[in-house]
């Protein structure tokens, strides 16, 4: 059964420096307050891959020298505007990027999930995607006649971390329609989720819920962490917190800004 | 307002006459304005076509996750999709990734999205960029997001039919992989489009001025799809419509 | 939008002979009440794909004649014993058997949802399923080194049927946990379902409901038919018929009981 | 009832020892004696392993459709699954599918399930086939639902690591691709499996006899177990454990 950690920081522990992380994108429940707990405790090289695609979580990362490797269809801050720490550190070429396009990252995770080598996927022909990626391979489809095709190999992440509205005694999660959160635990080796709060009763044999929930089997740990994706949303719960969001975007424009933002929000464990 | 309109009303009415009769139209993220233009051909067809716009709960029917956008495209029942670029070339290749040599860039965009898959699959893809200008249309993007078109032997069911700016709409010939002035906007001029525009294109002899949006039109983007919008794109709808954000 | 059928008839009509059918597992919601009708308009030539197995659906098709081929990973009557029509014919050859393994028939279907013209599945080599299917091709994984794997073809049924708890007025069908219902939706071409009731309300807008709904986008036509599985399980709703699954495999065992079988269950509508 | 037991009860306790110390057991259809023992060591562990009964409500965590016990197979998180056989050989192939010829079979058998892929995938399988005569267990299958073994650059994590029989226990040495007589239940003996087995295994000198269920087993299969099986396996408890089968 899963451990429902005493804290955050217990909950994290298996997330080391140097670890592969999936996370997800920003509507689907992103675990902001984990986040500001692995940057306090100062966690380096990780290699993160977004599913698909990320804004102010990976950008805080980055901006605190967390990430070594990026493995992402697009990083943004949405409507407020690009994300700062992103482009800085491709630009001083601080991370190695590994561009990629949404599907081809469910794709990849699905074939670990399947527990198959690699995956399929049309298009990609003749984009820089495909040519900046040497870890992706063009066959001939076996079942066309001269039908170029190519394979995506399997991602099975290290560590998958999720925020999520209420987890049950037993460890079973609800995600409700999130479901490549079920893709990302079902492909990691260990999945880490924080929740809203705990729910009593058995979400697996609640027949309505049971369809929305994500099994204790699959979890390793959860943390309860009300308002746990501040100022991201959590679908259904919460929407996104924009004053902060654009307070983020105007400070993260520079180092000097970034460092203070850190300074007021994360150091200072304001929303651990 | 009369015969006054903003913009991104003209631009959502052109975009909504592109969509034409199709069945399901998805959205992508950071798309306000074909966003509009999807919600009111919505509201013009009395609930249809479907409309899925990312990111929203209310104006989608995805229950099986973030893949579901992709899987839907693949099955062929994604009929309409909108892609932009930091640059758009003359055959329609876009770029969502950067300027300059991609280990070294000058500047760096988000990244390719799921471009490199919805737009070989989609069967109407209708490129939208707002800054009409050099400095987005160029002869050749520095990075090939995704390709305008593909050899035949490439699984292709999608591609471009267009493409929209602040200034004009372009046709896309497929066969041919070049653009085709359609028509230039109130206000515009086919020089000005020839000035501001970086690749070459073809254009008939007389080129059509887009019509402005009715009076119809403008009471139901204004009545109806304004305030579907603020879900999802609560800055926009204030800035252009005057609507509130609805309380989180 | 689907159409809400007036009749089981009329949701029924665009199944017509020689269609590629599928159709779920005894377990998952099988619409039993459509069976019936299908078999009363004296369907012929149908392709059934059962994902991934099948019981009483199956033999009384068979026995009724309306299957031309059958692709299958196993038709029993669990534990009320063999299925005898499907036996019967499976001897006589009377219908065409592709045999498949349960994984290869989700992965099959997962390929149609994907829209990728295979998938890949471990497993197989040197099994003599696979040596009876020659539209399996085995390649050597191109991210191994000697290392065979087997890829199987999409399969886009052209009509996927099912019995589902409800349905709301938009068409959107609550499936709660049997997800492989959605993939079959995803992948067949059209999608027919009979629900117990209608439910008044929108499925897709309740958080809760909406993690086990397929959405009316991908429904052709829905029929009310309330035990509309009988005389197999609805999960969460009712059970096994035990008494009539007896009758059945006793009578189905000899042609002339199974004869009777119809005249008293099928062709009288008692249960449609 | 003292020392008595019933045979299923005895298999239960043999398969349940065979189970051993592990994290995830699974059933497939139409298995009442392996869910018994999968419950039983549950019972044993205080809810540990967890137990997966396909076709159960009750007993299992699975959400995401009749796909995700393969799934969770190939992400190695299936450490035990039990096979049968219409037909088992000396070499650990199983047969599902039909006696004699493919094409024209003299039996038919419900097919191949999903042995021939969890078979390769679950590192412990456990074959259990009740009926052990020169019937069921042949020198070599009409046909291969799954094979015992592969070659070494075929991608198996898993495999046969027993047969059990109404009549004893095999061990499989999977270097070997060959059974070897483990014990023989209470009541049977060495001559009478030699007798009644269609292919040639190994042996030791003394064979043991199979350890008879302790009482504190048979208590908790007839009083927590066989309440837990009725959901399932309705006819089978009544039948073995006089436990009625619970209201529709």
């Amino acid at each position: 059964m899963p451990l429902i950690a005493q804290s955050l920081d217990e909950a994290l522990a298996p997330i080391a420096g140097g670890r592969l992380l999936a996370v997800p994108r920003e509507s689907s429940g992103v675990a902001m307050a984990a986040t500001r707990a692995l940057i306090r405790r100062g966690i380096k090289r990780l290699h993160l891959v977004t599913l698909p695609t990320s804004s102010l979580q990976a950008d805080l990362l980055i901006g605190a020298g967390c990430i070594e490797t990026l493995e992402t269809s697009a990083v943004s801050l949405g409507e407020f505007g690009p994300a700062p720490r992103f482009v800085a550190a491709i630009l001083s070429g601080a991370i190695k990027m590994r561009d990629a396009t949404c599907p081809a990252l469910h794709a990849q995770l699905q074939a670990a999930e399947k527990g198959v080598p690699f995956m399929p996927l049309r298009g990609l022909l003749g984009s820089d995607v495909l040519a900046h990626r040497p870890d992706w391979k063009t066959i001939d489809n076996p079942f066309g006649n001269n039908d170029p095709i190519v394979l995506l190999p399997a991602l099975t992440p290290d560590v998958a971390l999720f925020h999520a509205p209420m987890a049950d005694r037993a460890g079973n999660v609800f995600i409700g329609t999130q479901r490549e959160l079920v893709v990302m635990a079902h492909a990691a080796q260990r999945t880490i989720v924080t929740v809203e709060k705990i729910h009593d009763g058995d979400l697996l044999r609640d027949p309505r819920l049971a369809a929305g929930t994500l099994a204790g089997f699959y979890v390793e740990a959860i943390a309860v962490s009300p308002r746990g994706a501040w100022p991201l949303p959590l679908p259904d719960h919460y929407g996104i917190d924009a004053a902060h969001m654009a307070e983020y975007a105007r400070l993260a424009a520079t180092p000097e800004g970034f460092a203070q933002y850190l300074d007021r929000y994360v150091y200072e464990k304001r929303a651990a | 307002m009369g015969d006054t309109f903003r913009d991104e009303e003209l631009l959502a009415d052109v975009i909504c006459r592109l969509i034409g009769d199709v069945r399901h139209v998805a959205v992508g993220a950071q798309s306000p304005i074909p966003a509009t233009a999807a919600l009111l051909a919505q509201a013009r067809g009395g609930g249809s076509p479907y409309v899925s716009l990312l990111g929203s709960r209310a104006h989608t029917f995805f229950t099986d996750g973030a893949r579901e956008l992709f899987d839907c495209a693949g099955q062929g029942r994604v009929d309409v999709f909108f892609l932009s670029g930091g640059q758009i070339d003359s055959e329609g290749n876009i770029n969502l990734v950067s300027v300059g040599d991609y280990a070294h860039p000058k500047a760096r965009f988000p990244g390719s999205f799921g471009s490199a898959y919805l737009y070989y699959v989609v069967p109407k893809v209708i490129l939208f960029r707002t800054e009409h200008s050099r400095r987005t249309l160029v002869p050749k993007v520095d990075f090939v997001s995704a390709p305008g078109g593909s050899p035949g032997n490439v699984y292709r069911s999608g591609g471009p039919i267009g493409l929209v700016t602040n200034r004009c709409l372009f046709d896309f010939d497929r066969a041919r992989r070049r653009f085709r002035l359609a028509s230039v906007h109130p206000g515009h001029g086919v020089a000005e489009v020839i000035d501001n525009t970086g690749f070459d294109f073809d254009r008939p002899t007389h080129v059509p001025v887009t019509p402005a949006p009715s009076a119809e039109t403008l009471a139901l983007l204004r009545t109806t799809v304004a305030p579907m919008l603020a879900e999802v794109y609560p800055e926009f709808v204030k800035r252009v419509f005057n609507v509130p954000a609805p309380s989180p």
